[in-house]
């Protein structure tokens, strides 16, 4: 207890010192414009919105506001939209007239991606964002907000996938609901032909044609 | 509202008398913080000095305060979980279990039991960053210059590498999720992470040979602002302070939350509860994180990692009340939930263990040198978003 | 009368009636530091280096610097509003006017203090050290006693007070 | 051509006050130096805090400033540009004097501070024929002057008119006074063997080679100790870390100069740095032999450059220590300066008298480095004898 645990501590800083020219493991810093690290797979930053094909009209959100309502920080701002457009499933839906990201409120928590029902909402690994107007620079319009499908395969390949599976899935179930249903209504017409027909041929007096079964209420 | 005009007049030099009221000398106010190289945050201490012996210290706070209880009884139990992170930004995963695991006990969900062993991972992993930082920030504030400092953020940064490559985030993981977490890992990130632990012994030998034994720590850290077991049980204290004071609670062995009954891991215990007892508790500390992470790592198993039961749309927990606890890096972190039967808590309440750990900062810094004012309140190991809320 | 010893000793003077007139006491030490400084020079362009040197490293170095602390540690800072000078000012003057002529009258008028100035002597270092080590050893040693005795004395007073401050603590 | 190159400077200085009339002479020669010492040491200042940020990065695992080259060109020089804009931004921030400071003895504190440390270098041989003012008492007259810093270092924390700059100048003076008297002590040894207080002499006396090694007091048990304390007490002079209490920037912010900012900032920080290098100088002259080369094969070097090699290499030393270690506290600097290094200063110079008036065999070899290693063991057991430091074993609950 003389000094030596000074001199065994400056050993110590010597080796770190002269370390951190031949390691890699010592000397940690990345020279950050001209290296950059590999992005890590789950990286998230700021919101984004998918669209399939035309930015406009592909955009997979529908106006649902749950994001906004989920939003911790509450940083989303959404209109919804007067008229219908169709989606994806091609039946028609509301769509955003105005979806706003406040970036400089939102805290990248990804609850958004996370409660929306439509795969439409994910997260951006775009983090290169300074600029000098510091209200309407990191407020992101829909317009800057929408990223297409390929955009998304490219950040991350694998939840794009399940996205699309997801999707796919969805519009399977969809187009085969409304093919049993347009079946069922074929077949319903057919039969209150044919019943009709039966009755026509058969009696002039007879029960009321059955009421056809009507298509499925769009998703809401 | 009181309108005295502030700075008072007496504010700034007050007579020193002795106990016949006979003027011995002058005592110096000086306010150290907000804005100080070394509060750890926006921290405020108003000190009395009488030369360089503190005589009285009031602590000031409330400059980072966010309404985080009242902004969680406002927005749903899912949207708070985010908010969590930024209590202890340091220890976001902890946070993120404790409010977990008290809304799993309010909504009676089950934990599977691949989601238990990642936790473990991650709440282990998260104490061996906090304690890493702490130290070096503790002996940064003995004046050592940044060097520890950087040693210590250096490991860290494997660690937040880790978090990143699961969570998404370095430090506000949001990672936890009622029921069980959010994204599983891969084995590819196992490795990592048992590659990290294995090379972490390493550097605390690297470090105790840097510093445990170095005289002039020795010299300002033991006998300085020792803790009694008396008053750190009656100010409640948790944590590695309160091991430090030799009293032995920790919430892994007392609760046996989680899976943590089937870790086989020891708590060390100080003596005096002084500054170099609690510089070397965690430590030490440290050391038995590693026995666990290596236990848990080796021992995980496949499965799913949510509770099917769990949802994330629309989740309204039957009414009730909960408290639930765990061991975060820095003591006991509770969380006290009331639902009505609502999408958000009736009301919702946090222990937060910085906070409480900070109430005796007077009685230990009475009698102590300036400089010690400084290190002891580096050793209660504070984060103001925890302190402030 | 070189313009190097005109210099100095203006500063000097000056120093001097500052840290008479000055009302911070504060600013009275620092510029009786000047002062000291001053007369440092003046040792200097006598070529008496040695105690040029012991005067800066005793009187600026040390002295003025426990004045300095001694007024920091027991007075505020506040500056007294009254004035330097008492109503009976010019009485003083007066008898420091007529002290001085007497004295200096007796000075010049003595025969003991020669009229025409010899060479000066050669006073090296290495002079003043054997005159110390022989000439003057005892009176030395009886220095090296008294300020030994006034250290401890020093001490013991300090401790005392030390022990004062301990059971006496705040109010 | 050695020799030529080791008196170079002292050739262009002839060269240059030749030139003018006989009269003018002694004053331009007077001018030319100080020119020279005011463009030099600023200098290796400006370079000494490049090395001290590339330095301190390293050993913390940074690369420490690697950016700034010359302008509009993609050379780096490895970082050695950043002085230039750092002392452009110096002289360019605004000047902010407290409202309630005492602006004349604000503005004043600086200027004290850099004038005496400026004196100290008058004295100092940076080469053979290389002393500006070749005083008898030099050693004293660095002295003297080196202590008239502390009433900058007053001035500086009273007038700011700021709490923690009065802590800060009160910490320094108490520091700077205490850590006076072991360096004077320990500088004392060398002016009983060398018998003056000349500088120059002091080392012309250890330019002396036995077999090819130089006879530096650091090679003797006295000379050595006097030499760590020397250097623990500059340490302490200068306010290095772990002496860095004046201004210990966890605890009181920056110290005095807590309330100065631009240039009289900047001057506290070159004041701070000429004085370590004065003070290292002074180290150099008394126990590393000076300009004199260790072996006597390496005399051709010339001697200014081993001056330069010497101040350098301990100013590594001080950065090293500044990256590794963590500060004492008040009361226990006045520990160490009043119970361990005064007593070992005293005991020092008792030795240094042994090992002058006894025979130069192995005997005095040993008779010396005893009494110097028991009075190290002892004095170091005192200093910590009430205090029951150690390493710990710490007990485990299941």
């Amino acid at each position: 207890m003389l000094g030596e645990q000074i001199i065994k501590g400056m050993a110590v800083t010597a080796k770190n010192f002269f370390g951190s020219y031949v390691s890699k493991d010592r000397l940690t810093t990345v020279q950050y414009p001209e290296e950059r690290l590999p992005q890590k797979y789950h990286t998230r930053q700021f919101p984004m919105l998918v669209f399939d094909g035309d930015p406009e009209k592909g955009l997979r959100c529908v106006a649902c506001t749950i994001c906004e309502k989920e939003c911790p920080p509450k940083c989303i701002y959404i209109v919804k939209s007067k008229d219908k457009k169709p989606d994806y499933k091609g039946q028609p839906q509301l769509y955003p007239a105005v979806f706003d990201i406040d970036i400089s409120v939102c805290m990248s928590c990804q609850i958004c991606v996370e409660v929306c029902p439509f795969e439409s909402i994910k997260m951006n690994t775009e983090f290169e964002l300074s600029t000098d107007d510091r209200f309407e620079g990191l407020l992101f319009h829909k317009e800057q907000l929408a990223k297409s499908n390929e955009f998304y395969h490219q950040l991350h390949p694998d939840d794009a996938k399940d996205s699309d599976a997801v999707l796919a899935a969805e519009k399977a179930k969809a187009e085969a609901k409304a093919k049993a249903a347009a079946e069922a209504k074929i077949k319903a017409e057919a039969e209150a032909k044919a019943k009709a027909a039966a009755v026509a041929a058969a009696a002039p007096v007879g029960a009321p044609p059955a009421n056809p079964p009507t298509p499925p209420p769009a998703a809401k | 509202m009181s309108t005295t005009t502030f700075p008072s007049d007496k504010f700034e030099v007050r007579p020193k008398l002795d106990a016949q009221g006979v003027e011995l000398g002058q005592l110096l106010e000086v306010s150290m913080g907000p804005h100080h190289p070394s509060t750890h945050g926006v921290f405020r201490m108003d000190v009395t000095l009488d030369g360089e012996t503190v005589v009285k210290l009031k602590p000031v706070f409330g400059y980072l305060h966010r309404n985080h209880e009242k902004i969680g009884e406002n927005i749903s139990y899912l949207a708070t979980m985010p908010y969590t992170d930024r209590l202890d930004y340091f220890c976001s995963m902890t946070n993120n279990w404790a409010y977990a695991l008290t809304i799993e006990k309010l909504a009676g969900l089950q934990v599977p039991e691949r989601a238990e062993y990642i936790r473990v991972i991650m709440a282990e992993l998260t104490r061996l960053q906090n304690h890493t930082s702490l130290i070096g920030f503790f002996v940064q504030d003995m004046g050592a210059l940044g060097t520890p400092m950087m040693y210590a953020f250096r490991e860290r940064e494997k660690i937040l590498d880790l978090f990143e490559s699961v969570s998404g985030a370095r430090m506000m993981c949001n990672y936890m999720r009622f029921g069980g977490v959010r994204v599983d890992v891969d084995d590819e990130w196992l490795a990592q992470a048992k590659k990290v632990v294995g090379d972490y012994g390493k550097f605390l030998d690297e470090f105790g040979a840097f510093l445990s034994g170095n005289e002039i720590l020795l010299a300002r850290t033991q006998g300085v602002a020792p803790l009694s077991k008396e008053l750190a049980i009656n100010a409640s204290i948790t944590g590695p302070m309160l091991r430090a004071a030799g009293v032995n609670y920790d919430l892994r062995k007392v609760d046996k939350y989680g899976i943590y009954s089937r870790f086989d891991f020891k708590v060390p215990l100080g003596e005096t509860g002084d500054l170099y007892d609690r510089y070397m508790i965690r430590v030490l500390e440290m050391r038995e994180s590693i026995k666990i992470l290596n236990q848990a790592l080796a021992g995980i198993s496949a499965g799913p990692i949510m509770d099917p039961k769990a949802k994330l749309r629309g989740f309204r927990p039957k009414a009730g009340e909960v408290y639930g606890r765990i061991e975060s890096p820095k003591g006991e972190l509770g969380f006290y939930v009331i639902s009505d039967g609502g999408p958000n808590p009736y009301r919702y309440r946090i222990r937060p263990p910085s906070y409480i750990n900070l109430t005796i900062l007077e009685d230990m810094c009475l009698g102590n040198k300036v400089a010690d004012v400084i290190v002891i309140l580096g050793s209660v190991d504070i984060v103001l978003g925890e302190v402030d809320r | 009368m070189s313009p190097f010893f005109i210099i100095t000793a203006v500063v000097t003077l000056l120093g001097a009636v500052f840290a008479m007139s000055l009302r911070n006491l504060v600013h009275c030490a620092l510029a009786m530091a000047v002062a000291f400084s001053g007369v440092a020079a003046m040792f200097l362009q006598l070529d008496a280096q040695f105690a040029g040197f012991a005067e800066i490293l005793v009187y600026v170095g040390a002295i003025a610097i426990l004045i300095v602390f001694a007024i920091l540690l027991t007075r505020s800072g506040e500056t007294p509003e009254k004035s330097v000078l008492t109503s009976g000012w010019w009485a003083g003057i007066a008898v420091t006017a007529m002290v001085f002529t007497i004295l200096g009258w007796a000075i010049l008028s003595s025969s003991a203090v020669p009229k025409d100035l010899p060479a000066a002597p050669v006073a090296t270092v290495k002079n003043i050290g054997d005159a110390l080590m022989t000439k003057y050893v005892l009176p030395l040693e009886i220095i090296g006693l008294v300020l030994t005795a006034a250290m401890i004395g020093a001490v013991i007073i300090a401790l005392k007070e030390d022990k004062k401050d301990n059971s006496g603590g705040e109010q | 051509m050695a020799d030529k190159l080791d008196q170079i400077f002292v050739n262009v200085l002839h060269w240059l006050v030749s030139f003018l009339p006989e009269a003018l002479r002694p004053l331009a020669s007077a001018l030319v130096c100080i020119a020279f010492i005011l463009m030099v040491f600023p200098l290796i200042f400006s370079l000494t805090t490049i090395f001290e940020r590339k330095g301190l990065g390293r050993i913390q695992n940074r690369y420490g400033p690697n950016r700034v080259g010359i302008p509009f060109t993609k050379i780096r020089l490895a970082g050695f540009g950043q002085f230039l804009p750092d002392g452009i931004k110096m002289l360019t921030k605004e000047d902010v004097v407290p409202r309630a400071a005492d602006k004349v003895v604000h503005f004043l504190a600086p200027i004290v501070m850099l004038i005496p440390v400026l004196l100290t270098y008058s004295v100092l041989p940076f080469g053979k024929n290389m002393t500006l003012a070749d005083y008898d008492a030099g050693l004293l007259f660095f002295l003297a002057v080196g202590g008239a810093v502390e009433v900058s270092v007053f001035m500086a924390g009273w007038s700011s008119r700021n709490k923690y700059s009065l802590l800060g100048a009160m910490r320094a003076i108490a520091q700077m006074v205490s850590y006076e008297i072991p360096l004077i002590l320990s500088a004392v040894t060398v002016v009983m063997i060398v018998g003056s207080l000349n500088l120059s002499q002091i080392v012309a006396h250890q330019n002396q080679y036995t077999c090819g090694i130089a006879h530096w007091f650091v090679f003797t048990p006295w000379g050595l100790v006097g030499f760590l304390l020397f250097f623990i007490a500059s340490l302490a002079e200068s306010n290095r870390t772990p002496f860095d209490l004046p201004e210990a920037e966890s605890e009181i912010i920056a110290g005095y100069f807590t309330e100065y900012s631009g240039f009289k900032f900047a001057l506290f920080f070159l004041g701070e740095y000429l004085g370590m290098f004065a003070i290292i100088g002074l180290g150099i002259t008394l126990f590393l032999g000076g300009w004199t080369s260790p072996v006597s094969f390496l005399t051709w070097i010339p001697s200014w450059i081993w001056f330069l090699t010497k101040m350098m290499a301990i100013v590594f030393v001080f950065i090293w220590i500044r990256g590794t270690l963590p500060r004492l506290r008040m009361d226990q600097l006045m520990n160490l300066a009043w119970k361990f290094m005064l007593p070992l200063a005293l005991i020092n110079i008792l030795v240094a008298g042994i090992w002058h008036y006894m025979a130069a065999d192995w005997q005095r070899w040993l008779v010396c480095s005893a009494i110097i290693f028991g009075a190290y063991v002892i004095l170091g057991r005192g200093l910590m004898a009430n205090q029951k430091l150690g390493l710990r074993v710490y007990k485990f609950a299941e």
